[in-house]
Parts: structure tokens; C-alpha cells; sequence
């Protein structure tokens, strides 16, 4: 992790945060920093890039209460961190950070939470993202499985693997950088990635990568950034399709929509992290009834985030109204693993092959 | 049958002391301790009634003695009208015997129940005797009496009766030996306590078996005595007025005008229109049936309310607010004394105030004092309409906390005043659920509230600005440490942005590209009017505004300005030169104050 | 000082009807509305009195009849012993008149204050005499008076007095006229409800305004009126005493014995021992400090408490059950009659029922009835001791939800028996908060209450064990066919199954190795006495046990066996033999038995 | 998955419980089953295999009430369905097994909950793990970094692989049937398991694995039977030393004794799953004020966690007793990554080496 001319730009941007704020002081002003306001109604759809970042509403928080002062002393102290830990080539985790921040006194922060808020700022007002601060994501990546051959610079030199062959049955797991990987060949027709691993193991003991050249990816619930990143690099630089099969539930949309339109908490990364290009396959509500699956009634929570999906600019699109309508009307959810209730195989057998056809990728 | 006349036999007329004796509870004769508070309640309401209507000072001295372990001696003394010695007998010795009964105006006792009724329960529980002294003025003697009640007979019974040598010009004294104990002597000085409140024009002083207690008079006005009035038209029962009409020797036209409040020529021709009565029938000969008609047609025309500056007599705000102060010294008190209002035919008035803070219980529920014709209310406080009312409030829209009622330092007091009190019992703890007077009571307590709520709103907004400004400068210094180190630079002087956050006056003083600048901002809420200061080596004769005043001491110029700055706004001054020497600001207290001279920084 | 003169002037005399005009919510008559009801109920408390005293069934006649749109005509009849024409006028026309209030004993009225008192607000709203009709007897004539109250005397003045042809034998009429309305028809109507539950033996009907409420007597019993007995030594107070020697003829020893409840010649001594007094002195000449140790060692000594057989008429249990029972027609009612308590000397009798389900409200909070020697008390349930106490309870250990009161289809009857119930007010509405009997009522509901949770419980333990079971047997087959499908064999039979767990009677016949078995076993909760019979071509005669009866019809046997089977217990029989054949068990209920032959599944 | 001789004996073992059933119908008896209690007062230690297992005291479900009935009859329903699965050479994951009981009518399951619960009694009363059943666990193995070689049997081959050398920086994901997997060479001294993924990290970046021959393994958060069953073998086969480096808390303790001495929920598997020689190296309650660690105040839950623990037969050690009463007295957790407080090599450098030696590893 050492690139020091990128590492320098990254203090220049960090520095120049804390010069700001001695000049506000020198000349008698109270300290204050300017940060878009991130919350969905100041998220918007840039056509370009096609995908949806901060548009221009802006918070400044000035030192003039108690928290924001706080807030901003501690951002000074983070910035002192990073500052150090970038000049000395080294690398943490949030949750170092976290525990080095004991020895900041006022500084020190009260709960997990509020480093990485801070960490978010930083990397709005610096426009980096954190693994450029060196601090590494405590979150898992994703696995992958299928015809893909990649190499990936690690501390221990560079590794070749190709992601059927060189891999067991749980897969390539994909680093936390994935800046380091290089793609060197595939032969791939289209990604699919799932939610849950049940249906990975399924697709991999049903060999549909086999049958239809897929490359098989476990998100692993909301999926980490590593994954967000890798996903946007092999459609980017691959050209290859990506597919996204969730469970049938408002949280499993935001699955999706974080994957394809950026999430509102890394708006501010949405051109590294998010691919346009992704497509829902399922399970949509018209699944529920047209394969008669197995379902759940929502519940408070589900119908709220319903509701709340309909208000989300992300979601403005003709398909989108409808299937959330319809949902709201049906009142039901169902898992992906559902269609099992129709037969082990009907999914990759039935299901997949028709949604992908309808989709115009088989 | 044999039985009815077996019945008949047994039959036979109750005397209304015995009926009394026997439901001494009706009275607030419950227990011997609650009898002793009843007593005490019974002879002071009398004594300030009496001096109210000989229009006296009150002067009240109240003494309780422990003669045995069961026997307690009580005495009250006035320095009223005194009592003429041929009615003392009656007075005290015989149970419905009164002035008020038949008068309609405010006044704390009425029935002429309550004196005797204490005698009735003395010579019950011990059988002493009561000791009554009174004299009706200098130039007459005192009498002593020792009376007891016949009760089969509901008679006064003279033991002794003789004259004496008393060393006051006139007044009455009371004395009654009681079998009960001192168990409630809590609830007997608040009840003086708060008969102090209600009657800053009384002195009141008592002996609690040696325990001395004094409540000052607040007030040297004298009370006017409520006056008489006649019946209003719309509170008058038919029973009521056959009887009026019985005993008139008027015509009707006249008998309405001069029996009944309010009631005018013009109001008593449409009466009598509406009845199909002549005016000049004589009153005394008309027919039940025309009495009916009559009553009916009296309900009917517009008659203003009862004259109730009259017959009533409130306490009036400030004489509340004083007699307040005085007892709890409160951080905020209000009170109001609202119209007067009419429920069936009888005036009332509301009186309310809300205290807050000082010497109240931090905690728990509201301390709450209910008076009825100045007469404090001491039990039964859930029965009574006051505690409904009160309870039926949303304090929380008032940013009080509420479990029934209002919870905090809060004292509550409430005083209704009328001809008829509507209480629930003849004990007297409790007014009844009248809807006209609850909603007084609510609407009264409902403003105080909001005004209770604006001090207490007002109060910690101050406060908490205050502390906010504080916490936050606690931090910037720290802000300017860490940024310092980062860029690698000194600490710059954050004594301005103190300044601004403390909400101080800063001079601040700052030189660039041969210009200096001086200028003073007013971060306070309130105008400020300074003398801004200037010693410099540089000329500030160009100054810009021009300086009221230039003074050249050596090589040394000394400019002032005399300003008036608007409270978040600021004032500059600029002239050419090198910023060297020194700014000051006077006429700002000098806590207030942060003067920084910026060109001494880097 | 001339002030005291003139106060002199106005002081006068009030009488007791005046008092009472002014202060009607003393005595019920707050409101026209309440007025009827509280009437209604004055003269029936007489009416029962009357006949009670007289030993007579009752058999009372109410009538109300809107005369005008504000005038109601109320009219009472009963068969009582009639009063003697010459007390007509002060029975009903004198406040303080009447039999009982010297006396210490059980009845409803006391005071001699509430039909007068009701006379008094009938003439107040309309001014029409109230009319009295009353005869004693088949051999006197009946007389009618009409009779009006003179406030300012407190004396009856009779209007009208003749004699009147009347077709009842004895018995008392009273007629008012009222101002007032019919809104608390259903609160009127529930005080006859009530008050007919309480009173088992009385018929009453009532005709309100066109319709017509009959409540039946459920007893013939006549209720043997209590008797008046002599003060209690504990409960007496120095007045009375004083008064009491005062008039007394005899010497102290006798007096005592005389003079006082449970005092014999034995305690009689002691008392004098202790204070020190001479049995042979006159008790008229004791001095007021004798009297006052006499009082004291009266305290001293043990004496028993008051003959509350006497002097008090408990409603019973079983009259209680029965009323009960008849107006709500309960799913459970029980009641309990505490032994007789006193409080200061005054004997006392609580009676207490709890009934649940039935025709009751399912939902809120439960119905409370609460008497007083006999009467419904309609109003102030809230400040009455009844409520305190059962508020007090912990329902909720009865499996019962509370909410200060409890919760569900449940109905709680409290009655307070007492030479001197003490009301909280002179209208009768409340019980004053008496340890002593609140205690009391806490203890009957307590034991109440654990057998309504018996009860309860029972009930709901029977329901829930036959759901259960139902519950099961629907599942029990689902898994035979199953564990068949898994196993790869046919579905077995299951009814011994389903019969142990629907806890019925099972018969099952198996030939295993040569040997018939034939068993019954009981799942039931109780024994049964049951005939097996077994048809078979096996020959039965080797049976053990051996059958009861053999019979043989061509080449089958007919074994029968009459055996007794003890609950969740077992019968078997055995023989050699093939397993041909059926079995059978009579004795049981159908719908009770379940017999298989697990010779034919295989 | 397809090794018919053991998945007869499975199927032989699942249909005699129906077997048994049937027999108890057919005698007009009430069918029932008897499983060993499953609480803390049921295990007890043995010493031959050196695990807890489940102790004598058993507790019959008889289907006399509606809800030991339905119990049975869904235990009769999953039999039945696993009997066709093993059949078919089939597998599934629970979820899906979960779904298909869709069509089971009034045998259908309630909740994941039940169907997990009642595989686990399958498992109890068969002797056989779940995987015998064809049966694959949703939850995700850990990953493995370290001098370890090895071959893993896939479905599409054998896969051989050197835990350093053919893996990119995330490792080697344990896959979920451990048994597929055959040790070829390693050159360990010891195997190092952790609680979190940052920890895991802050070890390869310090070159942790390198400088002291360690396999690195990241458990996240409580183990999956996979890795549990692979730390076994790697103990028992290869002879390597196992110590577990967890947060400490009561909950990370419970982690540690999931491994060393078996879960009460799994007491029947302790045979394959529990690594009885595995020692806990930390955070250990005396190290928060032996290192003066950035601690956190117990939660009422967590102190109710700890006493429980004090009466848990597992802990009943004299180290266990002490550790914990000394936690319970202090009042005081610390996160494993709270050594970061004293600078980022705290732990590689200084903490893990003293323990280490002190454990008499190094």
C-alpha cells in the first residue's frame, strides 16, 4: 500500500481541510465546514456517469455549539491520524482508529459509529474514498466462482488464480482492495449475483456456471464495498453483464439499488462503486403470484420502507412504481430460496433461464 | 291495628343539637383532632367576620394548652365589636342561631352552626363548661360566661354570669376544653398559615403548647364588609317566593323592584306582561298559581347578573401575590382575580394564583390552597371542585409534568367567593361540582399557566445558552491546537471567537497593507454605548470615522470614540499606518469585554 | 361601641326547615332529577320500616306520573300498619319528628328527616301540599290530609284533613308534585332492582310514567324487625352519659346493669372498684369529675360486644343468592354474612356476594351494589369506604384484571348493617372510610374471591383439557399415514389412541401366540361399572378372570363380564384361542366408548 | 455427494425412528420419542474423547399434547423427506428444505427456527451430522491464511492449494463440507484463530504468519460447524497447536468454548466438531489491567452472561473461575483490537509473542 504519489495528494487534500480552519480562526472566525446534506432528497441522478450522487444542497456545521465543535476537533484529530499514518506507509482498520483515538482525550470518540461518519465526511470534503487514507474496511467481501482468470498483487507478491479452476467450492473471496486485482482473461456470458449463499451453493451444485458461462457472486447480504467495487470493475473493464437476484423484500431492493444506482450513505463514491449497468432479475412481486410461491405478509416495517421506496428518486422508473405498487396491494414477500417449494432444480432449470431470456441475455 | 298506635307512641320531635350531636361528622367534628382544627376554624371565622363588619384591624391571638394527657384547653381572642351580653347565651349556646342566615352576601359563616357546634362537642367530650368573655366597647364592662347546651332542647343553659375586669376595650374570647390530641398540629399552622395569605389584613398570633407562631398583617386597608343584597330574579326557588310575597304589604310591581336585585321599572312591567298580572294587585294576595305564572315570567326577561362588587368581596390580585410572597418567597408568582360570574341566581367570583420555585418541594405534587370565603379548605381535597378543575388542565402544554395534578415546586391556590358557597357537606371541606365554577377556575389557572410556563421557558433558555456558549468554548481552544499542529503553524488567538460565542463586546485591532482597522463588535443581546481607545504612534487624525476626541501625549497619538453599537452589529474604524500601539474599550463591564490586537499575533 | 347593638338586631333564630330549605344537597335533593329518586326512596325506607315493625310481607306500589312537561306527580303506597291520624302531620310535616332516633337498632330511616324533607322540596319547586292518606286498620276509617311545611316554624300546617273511603284495610298513600324530570329513569329504575334484591321478602311494582317494573318477593319469610338495645359501654361518650344519669332513678350499680349493654353485676362492681365509687350512690347526684372516672373505668373493664343478634337483620346468604339470582341470572354466585364487629361501640354486620357471567356486561369494569341496612346507595361510589376496600383488594390474585375496580362480567354486592351506619353526608350516599369495616369487607370479598378463582379456574381447566385433546386427535392421523408411507406398510388403526386421549372408555381385543387378550381400560376421571361381552367360536370358559356369563348360540360363545374399572386404569381378560369374534362394552355412554379389534387390522 | 454406502446406513438409521412409531401406533400407544436433555445441567464431560457431550438424563415428547403431536408429525414429514433426497443423491440447504415443507399441509414449518431445531433431534438421534443428510449448513466458513497445502474435492475436480501461495490477501475460504478436503503438507507451528476480520488483517499486514509460521484464521464472530470441524482436523491430523484469540467478553469466551469443549446446542457432534486441545490465548480479563486496554463497562447482560458462565461445567476450570470473578470484580470488557490504542504493532510485536511463550507455543 504504497504509492506515494497518490499518497501524497491524499495529504495535500487532508491538510489543506486543517488549513482552512486556521484561517477562519487567525481572522477571528469561528471554525466551519461545508459538507453536501446527505439525505435522500439531495440525491441526484448525474446523466454522464450515470449514476446518482450529492447534488448541491450543502450543511456547514460551525463550532458554534457544543457538538459541532466537538465534531470539528475531532475531524482536526482524524486528520492529524491519517496524516501520520499515510507519511509512515502504514494501514488500519475503522475500528483501530477507533481504539487509537483513547489517547485524543476530548476527541476520543463516543461509539463506532460516529469515526465512521466522520470517515464518510472526509472523503466527501476530500473527495478519496478511505482505502486512499489507508484504513481498511471491516467488512467481508463477497466470494466469486466462474470463469474468470485474475491476478491480484498481495503484500506477498503477485498471485494468479482463475476463479473455477485454482479456487474449492467456497470460491475466490475478493479483498478488501480491490485496486489491487488485474482481470487477465474470462470467459464469462453474464454475472449473477445472489443474496444468500443457500442459492450460490445451489447454482453451483446445479452447474448453471457451467451450462451458461456464469460467474457466480455471493453477496452476502448488503454487499461490502470491496464487492460494490469488484462488480463495477468487471462490468467496466470486462463488459460483462451484471445480474442481481435478491430476495423479494424492500431491503433486498436496496441490495440492488446500492449496487446499481449507489446508496445514499456513498453517494459521494458513487462513480467508483456503483454499475449503472446491473439489472434486477428477481424475486420482483409479480414472481410472488405468478410462481405462486411461498410468501410472508409484510410487516409494518416492510410496508414503511415500501412507502419510503416510492419517495427515493432512485427508484422514480416505470418498473419500479409498478412492482412496488403491486406489492403494497398483494401485501406479501417471499425469499429467493422459495422456489425450492416448487423442486430443487426449478430455479436454475425454470426460473433464471426465463428471466434471463426476457431479459435479452440468453 | 295496635301497632299504629304502638308506633305513634314512640314518636317524637328530635331537637336539632341532638341531631347534630349524634352526626357531629356533618359538622368536621369527625375525631378529636380533626374537632380541634374545626374549633380553631369556627372561632377565627367568626372573629374576622365580626371585624370585618365593625370594620377593624383583625387582631387574633389563639391559644391551645395541654391541661392532661387527653384534655387540651383552647382559646381565641378577638379585638372585635364584642357581643351585647343578653345574645351571648345564644351565640354560642344554641345551634341555628345567626345574623347571615337570611342575608345574601359573602360572609365565612352563615349558618350559625359552627361556634355552638364546638361547644356542643367540648362539653360532649370533657363536659367543662365553655368560657366566653366579651366586651362591646370602652365605656361598657366586660361579662364572663361559663354556658352549656341543653341539647334535648337546643337551648343555652347559663352556669355563671358575671362581670370582669378585662383589659381590653373591646372583643370577644373563647375558651373550650376538648378530650383530643395535638396529632395535627402540621395541619393547624397551615391552616393559620394560610388564613394569613387570604387575610393580609389580619394579625393572626398563636401559642401551640409554647410554640410560638406570628402572622404578620401585610396590609393596613381595611376591608369593607360585603353588603346585603336582595334575591336575584334567576335564583329564586317558588317556595322562596310565596314566602316573600306572604309577608310583603307592596303591589306587585313594587314588590318586585324592591325584593329582588337588578330588577328595574322596565323589567318589572315585562315580568308582569308576560304573567298576565296588574301591576297594582297587592303581592301578599296573589294565588299560588300566579305566583307560578309570575316565576316562570321572571326567568324569562332579561335581567343583568347579581351587583356583586357589592355583596363580594375578593382579595385582589396584588394582596394575593403579597400574602404569597411573604409565606413561600417564590421565584415567580401571578394571580388573577377574574368577573364575577353567576351560578343559580348566586355571584361568585374565582381567584386564582400559580407560585413557583423558592422554598417549595422540589418534587412531588403540587402544594394546592383552596379557600372558599377566605376560608381556608383543609380536608376532603378530592372531593372538591378545585382539584377536578385543576386536574382536568393539561399542565404538560405548559411544560409541567401532571400525575393528576401538576407535579414540581408549584403551589396552586384557588379562592371562591360568594353568597352561597356550594359545599359538599356542611363540614365545609369541599365545593361542589358546579360546572360555572369550574370553568372559572380553569380559565383562571390556564392564564397563570401560560405565563408560568413563559418564566420557566424564559428562564432556561437563558440558562442553557449560557452553558452551550461555555461548553463550546471549552473546545476551540483545542481546535486550535490540533489545527496548528497539523499545519505546521503557532496557535492563532481565538480570544475574538470567544468573544463572539460568550456573547462579549471585542475590540479587535488588525493591520493590513498599511491600513490599520479598529473595530468593535457587539455580540450582547442589549445596545451598547463605549468609548473606544486608540494609543498609537501612528497619525489617526485621517481615521475613518473621525475620532471624537484626539489627544497627543509625546510621540504618541490617543484617539476616542464615543459610540452607540446595535446588539449583534459592529463598528470599524480605519486609517493608514503601521498598527503599532494599543486599543481599549470602556463603558462595557468588564467581564464583558475581550479586546484582542490581532497585529500581535504572527 | 354601637356596632355590636346593631349586630344584636339582626341576630335571630333559624329553624331547622329553613336550614334544610337552604341546604337540600345535605339531604339528596342536589337536583329536580335526584329530588325524585332520593323521594322514591324516603318513602320506600319507610314503607319497608313500617311493615317490618309491624311484621308484615310489603307489598309497595310506586307510581310516576309526568303531569306537565316540568311536573311530575310521584305517588307511594304500601300496606304497612298506617299511622294514627293525629301523627300524620308531624311524620310527614316536621323535620327532627320520628320513632328512631333514640333508639339503637337496625333500620333504614333514622333522622326522621327524609320524607319531610321531601314534603319540604315538593312544596320549594311547586307549591302543591303533599297529600297523605293512611288508615291503621280494617275497623278504622281511612284519612286524607294535605299537608304543607311552615319553614320559618318548622311546624306541619294541615290544609285539608277528611276521611276518605278507602278499599285497603291498613297501609299509608303519600302524593307529591315535583318540578323536576324523568332523566334518571334508569338509575331509579335499578334502585327499585337493587333494592328488591335486598329485600327478598318484599313485592314491589312500580309504574314509571306508562311503564311498568314488577318485582317479585322471593321470600315469604317475615324478617323479625331488630330490636333496640341499650348503649354499649365503649361507644358512649361523657355527654351522654352525664345526660343519661341525669335522668336516672336508680343507684350507679343499677344504673350500669341497666343502663348499658353486656354490663352485669360482675362487671358493674368493677367498674366502681376502678373508680372508686359507691354502688349505692344515686347516678343522678354523681358529680362531672365522677362521672369522668366513672367513664374511664367503664373503658377499663372487658365487657363483651354488643348483641348484634338483636339489634341487627342480616339479609342472610341465602337471601342473598336467591335475589341475586333472580334479577342476573349468574353462572356463579356465592355469599357471605361475617360474624357481627363494632366499631366504637356501635355493632356492625358486613354482607358481601360476588356473582360472575350470566347476563352481566362481558367487558369494563364490574357492577358494584352497595347497601346500607338495606338500602341501594346510588351515588358518590367513588368516595364511598366499599369502593376504597375492594379497590384495595388484590384482584388480580384471583386471576381477575383490575383497574382500581375489578375487571370482567362480574358483580360485587356489599351490605353494611349497623345500629349507626356512618354515612359520609347526611344524604346517605357514601360509607365513611372505617377501619374497621373496611376491613371487614375486605375479609368477605377476599374469601369470595378465591372461590370465583376456584371457579374460574375449573371451568377453564375443563375446556382447555377437551381443546387440548381435540387439538391432538386431529393430528394423530396425519402421522399414522406417514410414518405408513415411510415405513412402507398400511396406515395402523388408531381409535385406542384418539380414546386414551379423549380420556373415554377403550375396549380392545388382540390375539397374540394362541392367547386372546381382551382389555378395557378407563381414561375417564371417574370409575364405571361396565358389561363386556365377548362373541366368539373360541370357547371363553378358560377365561381369566372367568366371565360373569357364558352363553353359548350355535357354535359361538357369549362371554360376559360385569366388572368396576377405577379411573386411568385397566380390566384384561385372557383365553386360549383364535381371535374370532367381536367384543362390545355396555354401561358407558356412546359417545364415551371406543372398542377395536386389533385382530382386524393386519 | 454421492457415496452410497454411508448414505444407506443414513437411510437405514432415519427410517427405523418411523419404524419405531409405527410399532408404538399399532399397539395402541401414543407415539413418542426420547432425546437426551439439551440443557447446561445435561452435559458432561468426557474423559476419553476429552469433550462434553450430552449425559444420561433424557427427555420424551409423547404426542399427547397439540404440541408435542405436530412435533412428531413434522419429525415424520422431514424423515420422510430425507429419505427421498438421499435416494435421489440430492442435497439442500435448510432454508430450502424449510420452503419445500410448503407442501407438507399442517407438517409445515412455522419458522427456520423449528426445522433447524428439529434436524439438530434427527441429529441426536441418528448419531449422524446434518451433512450426512445431505443437508448444507446457509452459514459462511471462515477463511485460512498460512503455510498449509491442501486438496480439495469439489464437484468439478480436485482443487490442490497452498493457503499462502495460491490465495489472494483474503485466503482460503473453508467450503462447507470439510470432510471433501485431504491435508497434503504444512510447515505451521501453530494455528492462531480470531474473532475479527481486523485483527486477521493487522496479522498479514505485520507479516505475522511469516514470522512465526502460523496459519492465520478468521472465525467471524461464532464459528460454523465447517470451521470447526476444520480446526479439528487440522489438530488431530496434522498435530498443530490451536489457540483462540477472541475479545473479552462473555460472549467470545462462549466462542472459545465452542471450540474447545463443544456447544450445548451441538454437545451430540462434539465428537468431530470439538478441538478439545485448543487454548485461549485472549483477550483474557487480567490483560485489561496488565495492558491498561481501552475497556468498555459490563452491560447488565453481560454480567449476567459471566455468572452464568461461572456455573457453566465447561468453564469449571481454576484458570476459568479466576478470569471470570476477576472480570465480574473489575467490571470491565475490552475488544481484541483495543491494543491499537497502544500503537498498531502492539500486538504482533509485544502482546501476542509474551503470550505465546508464556503458553509455552514460542
Amino acid at each position: 500500500m504504497a504509492y506515494t504519489e497518490k499518497d501524497k495528494v491524499t495529504q495535500e487534500r487532508l491538510v489543506s481541510i486543517a488549513a482552512d480552519w486556521y484561517g477562519q480562526m487567525a481572522g477571528g472566525q469561528v471554525p466551519s465546514i461545508t459538507l453536501p446534506t446527505r439525505t435522500k432528497a439531495n440525491i441526484e441522478y448525474d446523466a454522464k456517469t450515470e449514476v446518482w450522487k450529492y447534488g448541491s444542497k450543502g450543511t456547514t456545521r460551525t463550532a458554534n455549539s457544543a457538538k459541532s465543535a466537538l465534531h470539528i476537533l475531532k475531524m482536526a484529530y482524524v486528520v492529524g491520524f491519517l496524516k501520520q499514518q499515510l507519511n509512515e506507509s502504514r494501514s488500519s482498520t475503522l475500528r483501530e482508529m477507533y481504539y487509537i483515538s483513547e489517547g485524543w482525550k476530548r476527541a476520543k470518540f463516543a461509539a463506532q459509529d460516529e469515526s465512521n461518519m466522520l470517515v464518510e465526511d472526509l472523503e466527501i470534503v476530500t473527495k478519496l474514498s478511505r482505502e486512499a487514507f489507508h484504513l481498511r474496511p471491516e467488512e467481508d467481501g463477497a466470494s466469486i466462482y466462474g470463469p474468470l482468470h485474475l491476478r491480484e498483487q498481495t503484500k506477498r507478491g503477485n498471485r494468479d488464480i482463475h476463479c473455477q479452476e485454482n479456487v474449492g467450492e467456497a470460491g475466490y473471496p475478493i479483498p478488501s482492495n480491490v485496486e489491487n486485482i488485474k482481470f487477465l482473461d474470462h470467459d464469462a456470458s453474464f454475472i449473477i449475483a445472489m443474496e444468500t449463499g443457500g442459492m450460490y451453493a445451489r447454482l453451483m451444485e446445479n452447474g448453471f456456471d457451467e451450462e451458461h458461462n456464469a460467474i457466480l457472486l455471493h453477496l452476502k447480504g448488503q454487499p461490502a464495498r470491496s464487492t460494490r467495487r469488484m462488480l463495477k470493475r468487471m462490468n467496466n473493464e470486462l463488459g460483462i453483464p451484471v445480474v442481481i437476484f435478491t430476495d423479494g423484500d424492500p431491503w433486498s431492493y436496496r441490495i440492488f439499488a446500492s449496487i446499481a444506482y449507489g446508496s445514499i450513505k456513498a453517494a459521494h463514491m458513487s462513480d467508483i462503486l456503483v454499475t449503472p449497468a446491473a439489472r434486477f432479475i428477481g424475486v420482483q412481486p409479480s414472481d410472488i403470484s405468478d410462481y405462486n410461491l411461498p410468501s410472508d405478509t409484510l410487516t409494518e416495517g416492510d410496508t414503511a420502507a415500501l412507502k419510503a421506496i416510492l419517495t427515493d428518486p432512485r427508484f422514480d422508473t416505470e418498473y419500479w412504481r409498478h412492482q412496488i405498487r403491486l406489492q403494497l396491494e398483494i401485501g406479501l414477500k417471499s425469499e429467493q430460496q422459495a422456489f425450492a417449494s416448487r423442486g430443487l432444480d426449478y430455479v436454475t432449470k425454470e426460473y433464471l433461464p426465463t428471466r434471463l431470456s426476457e431479459m435479452g441475455i440468453l | 291495628m295496635a301497632i299504629a298506635e304502638k308506633l305513634a307512641s314512640q314518636q317524637k320531635s328530635i331537637s336539632v343539637a341532638e341531631f347534630f350531636e349524634k352526626n357531629k361528622h356533618l359538622l368536621g367534628f369527625d375525631s378529636p383532632t380533626r374537632g380541634i382544627i374545626t374549633t380553631i376554624k369556627e372561632a377565627i371565622d367568626n372573629s374576622l367576620d365580626a371585624c370585618e363588619e365593625a370594620e377593624v384591624l383583625p387582631d387574633i391571638w389563639v391559644s391551645i394548652t395541654k391541661l392532661t394527657k387527653e384534655t387540651i384547653r383552647i382559646a381565641v381572642e378577638d379585638n372585635g365589636p364584642g357581643i351585647v351580653p343578653d345574645n351571648v347565651p345564644y351565640v354560642f349556646g344554641k345551634l341555628l342561631y345567626g345574623s347571615r342566615f337570611h342575608q345574601i352576601r359573602q360572609s365565612r359563616g352563615q349558618q350559625g352552626i359552627g361556634i355552638s357546634a364546638a361547644v356542643l362537642f367540648a362539653q360532649l367530650t370533657t363536659g367543662v363548661p365553655a368560657r366566653v368573655i366579651s366586651r362591646t366597647g370602652a365605656d361598657k364592662p366586660a361579662y364572663l360566661f361559663d354556658l352549656m347546651i341543653r341539647t334535648e332542647k337546643n337551648e343555652p343553659e347559663i352556669i355563671r354570669k358575671e362581670e370582669y375586669n378585662w383589659d381590653r376595650t373591646h372583643g370577644t374570647r373563647i375558651e373550650l376544653e376538648f378530650t383530643g390530641s395535638l396529632a395535627a398540629k402540621r395541619r393547624l399552622i397551615d391552616y393559620l398559615k394560610y388564613t394569613a395569605v387570604v387575610n393580609p389584613h389580619a394579625r393572626i398570633q398563636a401559642d401551640i403548647d409554647g410554640e410560638w407562631h406570628s402572622f404578620e398583617r401585610v396590609s393596613d386597608e381595611i376591608i369593607v364588609s360585603p353588603q346585603a343584597i336582595a334575591p336575584h330574579p334567576y335564583g329564586i326557588e317558588f317556595g322562596t317566593l310565596k314566602r316573600m310575597a306572604a309577608i310583603s304589604k307592596d303591589n306587585v310591581h313594587e314588590f318586585l323592584i324592591t325584593g329582588f336585585s337588578r330588577v328595574g321599572l322596565k323589567s318589572a312591567d315585562q315580568m308582569l306582561k308576560i304573567a298576565g298580572i296588574k301591576g297594582t294587585r297587592k303581592a301578599k294576595g296573589l294565588s299560588s298559581e300566579h305566583l307560578k305564572t309570575l316565576l316562570a315570567a321572571m326567568q324569562e326577561v332579561d335581567v343583568p347578573p347579581p351587583p356583586a362588587s357589592l355583596c363580594l368581596s375578593p382579595i385582589t390580585e396584588e394582596m394575593i401575590v403579597q400574602g404569597l410572597e411573604k409565606e413561600f418567597e417564590l421565584d415567580f408568582v401571578k394571580a388573577r382575580t377574574r368577573k364575577a360570574q353567576v351560578f343559580s341566581g348566586h355571584p361568585f367570583i374565582v381567584e386564582a394564583a400559580i407560585g413557583y420555585g423558592g422554598k417549595l418541594d422540589q418534587e412531588g405534587q403540587a402544594l394546592l390552597l383552596r379557600f372558599a370565603n377566605r376560608v381556608p379548605l383543609l380536608y376532603q381535597q378530592g372531593a372538591c371542585a378545585v382539584t377536578n378543575a385543576i386536574a382536568g388542565i393539561n399542565w404538560r402544554s405548559y411544560n409541567i409534568s401532571q400525575q393528576s395534578l401538576p407535579i414540581g415546586p408549584i403551589l396552586l391556590l384557588v379562592h371562591v367567593a360568594s353568597t352561597n358557597v356550594p359545599f359538599t357537606s356542611e363540614s365545609k371541606d369541599a365545593i361542589a361540582a358546579i360546572p360555572e365554577i369550574e370553568k372559572e377556575i380553569t380559565l383562571a389557572l390556564q392564564d397563570l399557566g401560560r405565563e408560568l410556563k413563559n418564566f420557566i421557558n424564559k428562564r432556561d433558555r437563558n440558562k442553557l445558552a449560557e452553558d452551550r456558549a461555555r461548553a463550546v468554548c471549552s473546545i476551540i481552544p483545542d481546535i486550535a491546537t490540533k489545527v496548528a499542529e497539523i499545519v505546521e503553524l503557532p496557535p492563532p488567538d481565538i480570544s475574538p471567537i470567544e468573544g463572539q460565542i460568550m456573547r462579549r463586546v471585542v475590540a479587535k485591532k488588525k493591520t493590513e497593507d498599511g491600513m490599520v482597522g479598529v473595530s468593535v463588535t457587539n455580540y450582547t443581546r442589549k445596545p451598547i454605548e463605549v468609548m473606544v481607545y486608540s494609543l498609537s504612534e501612528d497619525n489617526q487624525e485621517e481615521a475613518v470615522p473621525k475620532p471624537d476626541f484626539i489627544d497627543v501625549i509625546g510621540s504618541e497619538f490617543n484617539a476616542v470614540w464615543r459610540i452607540t453599537i446595535e446588539p449583534e452589529s459592529a463598528w470599524k474604524a480605519t486609517y493608514p499606518g503601521k498598527g503599532r500601539g494599543t486599543i481599549d474599550i470602556r463603558g462595557v463591564d468588564e467581564k464583558m469585554k475581550v479586546v484582542v490586537d490581532l497585529d500581535g499575533i504572527y
